[in-house]
């Protein structure tokens, strides 16, 4: 695929756009899995099943002024929610959905995905520093070095897999991966390194993916009951509308990197017709995990999120990295 | 038992007018006494009440400057601190601060202080410093009656706005 | 865990929590100097609802202020209703039927699960939790539909009179009771699965917000606040008052000083009144439920009385001062939260602001309750 | 060290079964009633504001006796009577109930001697103006009858 302006143009159009839709309709299927989960019908007045909801969600949030607290710093107030919003979109750019559905694939899409997530927290940094309001002020430095201290088990995982497959490659990991779901970085029996401690891997995995998009039960960045709404608690109209729109493309994104690293891509846990409706499958199924979680667990506090990492996840991803690489060795 | 330590305990404040059997009568009496003769106010003294018609045990009437002592003897008894309010006697021209205290064991004792006020001149000591939960009674108290609280360390409204200058429970107060 | 921290800065800055905030349940404002996420000096400010309910009964005669009661703890108001029926009957002289006295107690334990279990499913929120609440009302909407069937109201009920009741239960009251307290017990073991065992819950509440005995003395705290520290008092038992002495039941009792103690003192109290609603429909005697002979207009002789319930919040009492006319001369209403919300300022220095709330939130506030 | 795994394993079971219970739940039916579209039945003994009780004729039972205006807490009720030439009771000319007022405590009932109270079923009860709930009882009683 050469590249062309028009590639460009057609490959940023089409991940915004899936980034739009998937956030409209996951806000959708949030609230209406919470409310199964409740025992509640949830969204079900505007369309069959509610599902006209999200787009007058979006209608109703574009119509409402953009205010701007007295005293806010007003550039950094109207480009945080851009901000948030671009390294979202950028990610999805070298995501690769299955063999030929990925706009941009890079021989280092692993760095590059680190690099934008890594800058996702400095939007909500400046939403919070420039909304002038203490509360919005204490949740981004919280989501701040909530961020810090997830990164480093996140991609100590994430080298231990990239040691396996032998290259940045996204789409070289899916490859590695290919045959049945024994060959899976989740629990690779037939994989290269024959390592059983992997599923640990997987679990600091998704629990860090957890923490860096601000879910719960690590939502500390908006904590509701503590923080009123957290770094955008000034934000109303669209500059809300983008930062729940930014929430909900990095659950994508994490969702699909875990999907990419761990569960093989795109192919057939028995390694039948891969392609993909498998990565989609499984991409929606680890979203709807994230939305089960969050409406089963309370929140953990700073100091708790703090020593999860710091106590329990980064000595034991470090551990599961040197056997890893010893595993390889051997093998 | 608890109830014979305190009242010996309260006894030593009182050390002219020891209980007399008539104190305990009068107040029995005043059950059936004729509604219309005007009470007169009573005499400071220990009385002990029935408990199975009033509620509590023992019944301290001190003066102003007492207060701290009466107190002090409560909580070194571990008694608990359940509120502190005001009563409005207009015809005496007097107003009437409660202390309830109670413990929490199970030998029931319920034992009230309280202290008559003249009703210009309403001042009596603060009691924060030994029970440091009578902070926000105090306050209620000085808002509701205009009852100054000397050494209270924050008196200003509390259920009231901040700048009230009014006594809503006092007799003679009209909205 | 949140042990006080030595202070990097002199640089605080003040956060004012409220008067609308998601965590207060209400109109309730801290004032709170802040170094960064610590708590240095709080100071709680109430009063937002106050609305007077003293001077109401100076100036009301004694049936007319009955309604007021439930009006000051919309949660558990029957237990409110309870103390001020209780003190007026015992100054006026007024017999109460044993039946009566039954179904009061049927009645408050009934409105005491309401309360913790609202309480339950509010705390659980204020850590992050949402499911619980939504269960936790379920549950409780059965309370409401059965207290509704009877006194004809959800939430303010006006159900006691002087020396008896609104209205008589009747079978289909009592057959859903018994049917509920299965139902609750094992929506009890779901919450205890779902939210006691919980990793994260725990590690938010063991050993966060310490609360010693002497503080509890000293201020004045009762109900699973006083109980939480390893205070054995309950007014149903240290002071036994209506039939509460005719029925078995334990008073929960933890040591643990912090807001698990208090989290757990309440769960097993939902049990305990199960228990004891259960004993109540078993005993249920047969008669009337208002006296015989009632005085058309109440006057109690001259004299003060008090009169201390446990309410779903803990030690309420009523202080009843008579000069023998109408209306009551002076009543002053002791609100077990207002004192269990004032050892918040001194308990919650050097806390974190997310320990802080939660440690509000195992206070169970109503506020208006507080206001009065 | 032991601790600390057990601690991390008895952690991770403690949010499996958390997460089991939610899941049960996710697939019982809901248990809510959406309300405008449909409705529960009242309760026999739901107490809304109060109506007045009509006779045979079609005239209300009350008798002017004022019992209730004198045992509202709030002071809602003002009612007012005349008394005919030749009859021995009065009739009631004037019921209104000031309903911003009244806190449904039901003493008007319960003081009625006459039997002419009763409680009425109503609950939707919504309106941005104030008059809107100054309920005149008797003329709510004519409609009734039109």
């Amino acid at each position: 695929m050469r590249l062309t302006l028009f590639n460009v143009v057609a490959a940023v159009i089409i991940a915004i756009a899936f980034a739009a839709v998937n956030a409209a309709y996951l806000v959708w299927a949030e609230r209406r899995g919470a409310a199964r989960i409740q025992r509640r019908p949830g969204p079900n007045i505007n369309g069959p099943f509610g599902l006209l909801q999200p787009p007058l969600d979006g209608i109703k949030l574009m119509a409402k002024q953009l205010t701007i607290p007295g005293g806010a710093d007003k550039v950094l107030f109207i480009a945080a929610p851009v901000l948030a919003m671009f390294p979202a979109i950028m990610s999805f750019v070298t995501i690769p959905f299955s063999e030929n559905i990925v706009a941009k694939n890079m021989n280092v899409g692993v760095l590059m995905i680190f690099a934008f997530a890594a800058l996702g927290s400095t939007s909500l940094l400046f939403a919070g520093w420039s909304s002038r309001n203490k509360y919005a002020m204490m949740a981004s430095i919280r989501a701040v070095s909530q961020t810090v201290a997830y990164e480093i088990p996140m991609l100590i995982t994430t080298i231990t897999v990239v040691m396996i497959a032998g290259s940045m490659d996204l789409m070289e990991i899916v490859h590695q991966q290919s045959g049945s779901f024994l060959h899976w970085n989740i629990f690779p029996l037939l994989g290269k390194s024959h390592n059983i401690l992997m599923p640990l891997s997987f679990l600091i995995f998704f629990t860090c993916t957890l923490a860096e998009t601000n879910r719960s039960p690590f939502d500390l960045g908006e904590a509701e009951s503590e923080l009123v709404a957290g770094f955008h608690t000034e934000y109303g109209s669209m500059g809300f509308g983008l930062f729940f729109m930014a929430e909900y493309a990095n659950i994508v994104i994490g969702s699909c990197m875990t999907t990419i690293l761990f569960l093989g891509g795109w192919g057939c846990p028995f390694g039948l017709f891969p392609g993909v409706w498998w990565f989609i499958l499984k991409l929606y199924l680890l979203i709807a995990t994230f939305i089960w979680i969050r409406w089963t667990f309370p929140r953990t506090t700073i100091y708790g999120l703090l020593n999860l990492s710091w106590k329990i996840l980064i000595p034991l991803s470090l551990f599961n990295l040197l056997l890893t690489a010893g595993l390889l060795k051997v093998f | 038992m608890i109830c014979e330590k305190t009242k010996l305990a309260l006894q030593t404040l009182f050390p002219k007018a020891a209980p007399t059997a008539s104190d305990v009568t009068i107040d029995t009496d005043a059950r059936e006494k004729d509604k219309k003769k005007k009470i007169e106010p009573r005499q400071n003294g220990l009385v002990e009440r029935d408990y199975a018609i009033h509620g509590y045990h023992l019944d301290a009437q001190v003066a102003a400057g007492q207060i701290i002592e009466a107190v002090t003897i409560l909580d070194e008894a571990e008694f608990f601190i359940e509120a502190i309010t005001g009563v409005d006697w207009i015809k005496d021209n007097q107003l009437e601060v409660v202390y309830d205290f109670c413990r929490y064991d199970f030998d029931l004792c319920r034992v009230v202080i309280r202290t008559r006020l003249d009703r210009n001149a309403a001042e009596v000591p603060t009691i924060t410093d030994i029970y440091a939960g009578a902070n926000w009674h105090e306050r209620e108290t000085h808002e509701f009656f205009g009852i100054k609280f000397l050494g209270h360390p924050n008196l200003i409204p509390l259920l009231l706005p901040e700048d009230a200058d009014f006594h809503p429970l006092l007799k003679d107060f009209k909205a | 865990m949140s042990s006080p921290i030595e202070l990097q800065s002199d640089e605080t800055f003040i956060l004012n929590v409220g008067p609308q905030h998601p965590a207060t349940h209400g109109v309730l404002r801290v004032k709170m100097e802040m170094n960064g996420e610590y708590i240095v000096e709080a100071e709680t400010v109430i009063g937002y609802i106050h609305r007077m309910h003293e001077k109401m009964g100076e100036l009301k005669t004694y049936p007319q202020y009955l309604m007021n009661l439930s009006r000051m703890d919309y949660l558990g108001a029957l237990g409110y209703s309870h103390g001020h029926v209780l003190v007026v009957e015992k100054a006026a002289g007024i017999e109460v039927p044993e039946r009566a006295e039954y179904i009061r107690a049927i009645m408050v334990e009934l409105n005491r699960v309401a309360s913790h279990l609202f309480w339950f499913g509010a705390f659980v929120m204020d850590l992050g939790g949402f499911s619980p609440l939504m269960y936790a009302l379920q549950d409780r909407e059965h309370i409401l539909d059965m207290l509704e069937a009877v006194t004809g109201s959800r939430l303010t009920y006006c159900y006691f009179r002087y020396g008896g009741l609104y209205n008589d239960v009747d079978d289909q009251f009592i057959e859903s009771a018994r049917k509920f307290i299965p139902r609750m017990r094992k929506s009890l073991k779901k919450y205890h699965t779902l939210v006691t065992g919980n990793i994260i819950f725990r590690k938010r509440l063991e050993g966060v917000a310490p609360l010693s005995k002497e503080t509890c003395r000293k201020y004045g705290a009762s109900s699973a606040v006083a109980r939480g520290s390893g205070i054995n008092f309950d007014v149903r038992k240290n002071e036994p008052y209506s039939v509460y002495p005719e029925f078995d039941f334990d008073v929960p009792v933890y040591h643990g000083c912090d807001s698990l103690a208090r989290y757990n003192v309440r769960m097993d109290e939902i049990e305990q009144s199960l228990r004891i609603i259960e004993q109540g429909l078993d005993k249920l005697p047969g008669g009337p439920i208002m006296p015989k002979k009632k005085p058309k207009i109440i006057k109690p002789p001259v004299g003060d009385y008090y009169q201390a319930v446990e309410t779903a919040r803990g030690s309420f009492g009523v202080r009843l001062v008579s000069d023998g006319g109408k209306t009551p001369y002076r009543l002053k209403l002791r609100s077990p939260t207002y004192s269990n919300m004032h050892l918040f300022d001194e308990s919650c220095r050097g806390m974190l602001i997310s320990d802080a709330l939660a440690f509000m939130g195992s206070l169970d506030l109503v506020i208006p309750e507080i206001d009065r | 060290m032991v601790a600390y795994f057990s601690e991390i394993f008895y952690g991770l079971i403690s949010l499996f079964q958390g997460m089991a219970i939610t899941f049960k739940e996710f697939i019982k039916p809901p248990v809510t009633v959406s309300y405008p579209y449909e409705t529960l039945p009242m309760c026999d003994r739901f107490r809304g504001h109060v109506e007045l009780i009509e006779n045979e004729d079609g005239k209300a039972n009350c008798v002017v006796c004022g019992l209730c205006a004198r045992a509202c807490p709030s002071g809602c009720i003002t009612l007012a009577g005349v008394k005919p030439e030749g009859e021995k009771k009065k009739v009631l000319t004037k019921y209104i109930l000031d309903f911003t007022r009244c806190s449904l405590c039901g003493s008007c009932v319960e003081s009625c001697n006459f039997n002419a109270l009763e409680f009425s079923k109503e609950y939707n009860l919504a309106s941005r103006r104030k008059e809107d709930f100054i309920f005149d009882l008797l003329g709510r009683l004519e409609d009734r009858n039109r």
